[in-house]
């Protein structure tokens, strides 16, 4: 099977669904004569033309807006935000208008959209640029939410997402762009909603999503070499919630480890917990364990921006914990 | 490429005086301003009697906006404006019964009773609402322009909104889109003087506000809001603008509510004296058109008695049609959140 | 002891507040002339004049700025949104600005400011009016977060909130501002970050903020002559949040209800879950169970809205559930 | 009140001719303009290092603006800036130690490593930052002058800004209220004619953007901005105007950025043909002041090489300085969340 980046995979995801599609266009800041902040449009303009791939002014609260109005009168815009830091100023209309305008319209107005970009932190990026949103996306009823974590789940993902005729959120990863993985040439879909077991294993259990995944598997491999064995479930969606997948997996292993890049309180992990609780009650030897991101803004420097983010020792610690071994 | 005022109000004197003489259509315009204002205040009995809940903003006095706009435009064409969006509705041919329905929180309401008094939408007439965010749906209507640009079709949205919403960003970033672009958008002004109880004066740097079309290159006009032929005028302008060159415009159209901002609030007090309110009331729209009509011989007393009786027997029947029209089952609480369509 | 309103506790608190230090303003829209969209700053035109009370144009990410500056060289807006949802728009100006200057800043720059308004449902207002976003600024550190329920704890919290020297979110309700309590005419404080234990009871917990303290008051007096006795534990400071008190709370009775009014997933009932399932792990006699609005954009129609809303019913019924009494 | 711009021209032409005379000023003003230079010199090769990690954004071409605006403040007023603010940092006085401290990351940062090149702060000389969000640092200009204006002080704000920042709602929020309520700002857009890859037509519906001013009853100017004299010209009557009758201007500068957009942008390619680059590279800010200079006698070519290696010293310093500095330990992560105070 062919190996290409996660860059690609979503370039090639967006590429195929305008093909097909001729209501499917890209706008955003520097997709078109730029080829893309982060190059995943790379040759779109000349492909596609100017009225397909369309750069904006600086201005991520009007041209999310002019998504939605595109979107309520039958076009399928794909809303590219250079990065999701700077949706923060287009929230209104993503969770007022878009979330909302089927439900305000007694189910009239159906919203094709998607909104994407890189997600979470990078590297020395400081406190605005390096977030992760996925809970307060997730939070929001009439979203649907997704963070892949390998170019095929990328590709997949976004294909349904396209496809879709709800709002839906993607969460990429900066970080992600370079990494590589098997991508099959022909056509395929990942539904939205379904989890992956990205790995089996009986001692306990990561659920993470994202950029988390890799970690996680790293873990897994790590930890295997203990003889501990994890089973790895990647959420993919965050919303709506593979509740069931999780339930499974927690019922077997009787141990979980949440694994997020975001922050704590009110995180993406306090749900998974939350359904965890509700569903596996009986079943827990142990409190389920978070990581996440420090408390705190993300700081500059390189050492404390080390110490704040979740990283692979901070995962093994957590799963040596909840398995009681320290 | 910008117009000037001046140059606009040239055209409109000659055109209008042609408009004016024709009695078919000026029966028309009053049906549809009467039909908005005697809809209007049966609103406000409803919800005095609690029929109506949450926040209610009538149109009463700025019906001369929504009928001379929207009588300028296709049945293909696009409509989006705020809250304060009963007027427009009908205006725009939506049915008193689906109106008062909605309003009512019913079944057959147009938005199936869950978007209310601020959300009236209806895919038949190309109304898409209905915003309750001051600004928000100003980029809306952009992408719609953009959509029917991309498309290749020769269609046009008309966006209305309150003088307030030219001070949020959402209105700039819009509006810029739009001037750069040149897509088929016609931006009107409500300017009725308020935005809650604050003087555009006191919210706004400049006071001309059709002005701010020339930060976006933006052909721009400003008229009178009670005289339905100056809205019809100007509006047709922009609209012929938009369809054959896709050029988009603002215009500022100056009226004034006869009511307080929603039902919450008094008529006049606090912001606004009762002496400007009464000023103002001398220029009721229906009036004005009237009066023009009895005075070119186009209505007689006997006439316009029939019509008003008319209209409150429909508006009558909505209510009725309203109160009779069954409340939704729990379930529907969970309906409408996600099609569960795919393409 | 005087019984006042919790519309009229806020606005002494905030006249105490400007009346004790010059550097304290009120700015919004509709504060000054219109005497207040909710009537909280009657007569502050009249007292304070139009430098310390004033009128904005709709503009909640330029007003919330302009406070941001005003805080950075040494005053202490107040700034009021009409409503938290008009407040959407202003979220860059609050997470990215006042959230992180003190950090970004290495310590310079403190954020003396407070961001205030109702927040939540109210009657019949729609999708886009009737949000509560708790758990979106609980999310983020930087912030603190009240979120009072009674006059008492409106006055105390909103004088330390207007005291801290850091960005302080105030949730007010619509639906509280005529409930009525009694506020003594001295001056007090109460501390942000505590909560308080409002009622005693043996058999189950109920964790609340806010809007829901009534109803949970409620529940517990409804029960009561059940003879199941009630700790009704009122969180008041969402962030940092009084996590001691909630397992004291729950290691006591063993049994909790989360109760809040907004949506579900990642909501503040979710984080309250986490710590209860970390802190209380072999307390627990059942699952946690929570109360919260449905999944769903807020409704118009009537019947609808109230299925939608957390209330006094789905209160004693989760309490019934969590005690396995059904 | 809005000043037209030949006004304002003329103004300029006899005041510049008297400042260009003064060589001690001249030699301050070159001085500040070369230690940018030479410090965003040594930048670009600390971040090829990995010294300096994140986003970093160059000043390169664009000196004379930090320097002449702010060769007409006070100590005591403020300045604020964009993620692009090495330079505007250097200018107001902060010590190149500190800067590159904070670009290095550690504890004698100006932020104590935790802002990073793209949020310079410092109490000691009034400077509020670096921002990143486009368009967010606006607002909070706003509110500099509201305070300042609050206190009835005569202090001025002084808010610079990419040209990309007029297209974004919060620049307009905030203009509208400094007009309006007449503040002592001055917004100074630094049009280097790209936001990253964009141009500036390509973006706004106008190409002369100082004309945004009239939408907010502002007066407005544009003026060279590779002319130090020019610059400080038409900054030094705005600040006047703030300081004196706080009446707040918007002023557009025109410039170019020698380098790409950030250290991981072409200096040309894609979006900016070579030509055009190099183009305007023969008008860089240094050399045209150095020329005149030179020309009138002020300065020897011994004189001009002892200051260029008295400047690379001082960076060379601030290098050291910075490399020495403490990593800041890991505690200090948790620190500055919050403050501990209250009043
Ligand atoms: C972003 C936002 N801020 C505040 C409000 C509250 N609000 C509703 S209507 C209104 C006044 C709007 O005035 P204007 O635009 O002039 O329209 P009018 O009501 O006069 O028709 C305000 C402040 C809102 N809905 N949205
Ligand atoms: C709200 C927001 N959107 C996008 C970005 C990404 N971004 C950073 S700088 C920039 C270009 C800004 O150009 P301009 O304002 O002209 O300033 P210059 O870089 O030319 O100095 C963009 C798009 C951002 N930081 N903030
Ligand atoms: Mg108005
Ligand atoms: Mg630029």
């Amino acid at each position: 099977m062919p190996v290409i980046t996660y860059r690609d995979a979503l370039g090639a995801a967006i590429r195929e669904e305008m093909q097909r599609d001729d209501r499917v266009f890209l706008m955003g800041e520097e997709v078109a004569v730029y080829q893309g902040a982060y190059k995943v449009s790379k040759g779109f303009l000349q492909e596609f033309g100017e009225m397909r791939v369309v750069d904006t002014p600086i201005t991520e609260l009007g041209f999310a807006g002019v998504g939605v109005g595109a979107a309520m009168v039958g076009l399928r815009p794909v809303i590219e935000f250079m990065t999701w830091n700077f949706a923060l100023l287009a929230l209104d209309q993503v969770v007022n208008a878009a979330a909302k305008m089927l439900y305000m319209s007694g189910g009239q107005y159906k919203m094709p959209i998607v909104f994407r970009g890189p997600n979470g932190a990078a590297l020395q990026l400081s406190a605005q640029h390096s977030q992760a949103w996925e809970s307060w996306l997730a939070h929001i009823p009439g979203l649907k939410v997704i963070a892949p974590g390998t170019p095929y789940d990328a590709k997949g993902l976004l294909k349904s997402a396209i496809r879709d005729d709800n709002p839906v959120c993607v969460l990429e990863g900066e970080m992600l762009y370079n990494t590589k993985g098997e991508v099959p040439d022909e056509e395929y879909l990942i539904p939205l909603g379904k989890a992956e077991l990205k790995r089996e294993g009986e001692h306990c259990s990561i659920i993470t999503h994202g950029k988390m995944v890799l970690v996680a598997l790293q873990a897994a491999d790590q930890l295997a070499k203990e003889g501990i064995n994890i089973d790895v479930v990647d959420l993919r969606t965050i919303r709506p919630m593979d509740v069931e997948a999780i339930g499974e997996s927690v019922k077997k292993t009787n141990r979980a480890v949440v694994l997020e890049e975001g922050w704590e309180m009110c995180g993406v992990g306090a749900q998974v917990v939350d359904y965890i609780q509700r569903d596996c009650f009986d079943y827990l030897d142990a409190p389920v364990v978070r990581v996440h991101q420090a408390d705190t803004p993300m700081p500059y420097a390189k050492g404390l921006e080390k110490a704040a983010k979740p990283d692979l020792p901070k995962a093994i610690a957590a799963v040596r914990k909840v398995m009681y071994l320290d | 490429m910008t117009a000037t005022r001046t140059e606009k109000k040239r055209k409109s004197d000659s055109a209008a005086a042609t408009q004016q003489g024709d009695p078919t259509l000026n029966l028309e315009l009053l049906r549809s301003m009467l039909l908005q204002r005697r809809f209007e205040e049966r609103c406000a009995e409803a919800y005095a009697l609690g029929k109506i809940g949450g926040f209610c903003h009538l149109y009463i006095g700025q019906e001369a906006v929504s009928t001379g706009a929207l009588s300028m435009l296709r049945p293909d064409d696009y409509v989006i404006t705020t809250y304060r969006d009963h007027g427009p509705a009908l205006a725009r041919g939506m049915t008193p019964r689906a109106v008062m329905a909605e309003l009512f929180g019913r079944q057959d309401g147009c938005a199936r009773g869950k978007g209310g008094s601020m959300h009236m939408f209806d895919t038949n007439t190309n109304f898409l609402g209905g915003h309750g965010i001051v600004g928000g749906h100003v980029p809306i209507a952009t992408g719609v322009g953009f959509a029917i640009k991309y498309r290749g079709g020769d269609q046009v949205i008309v966006c209305f909104m309150g003088e307030s919403v030219v001070n949020t960003g959402a209105f700039h970033e819009a509006l810029n889109m739009a001037g750069l672009w040149k897509l088929p958008c016609v931006f009107i002004i409500e300017n009725n003087r308020y935005g809650m109880g604050t003087a555009l004066e006191r919210a706004s740097a400049i006071h001309d506000i059709y002005e701010r079309g020339a930060a976006y290159n933006m052909p721009r006009n400003q008229c009178d809001g009670q005289d339905v032929f100056a809205v019809r005028q100007a509006v047709g302008e922009a609209v012929e603008r938009a369809r054959k060159e896709q050029i988009p415009t603002l215009l500022e159209v100056r009226t004034y509510r006869f009511m307080g901002h929603s039902m919450s609030d008094a008529v006049s007090g606090t912001y606004r004296p009762k002496s400007e309110l009464e000023e103002y009331m001398k220029r009721d729209p229906i009036t004005l058109l009237r009066t023009h009509m009895q005075e070119a011989g186009q209505l007689t007393d006997e006439q316009l008695q029939k019509l008003d009786e008319e209209l409150k027997a429909i508006v009558q029947d909505s209510w009725d049609f309203a109160e009779s029209s069954p409340e939704l089952p729990v379930e529907a609480l969970y309906e409408d959140v996600y099609a569960d369509t795919t393409t």
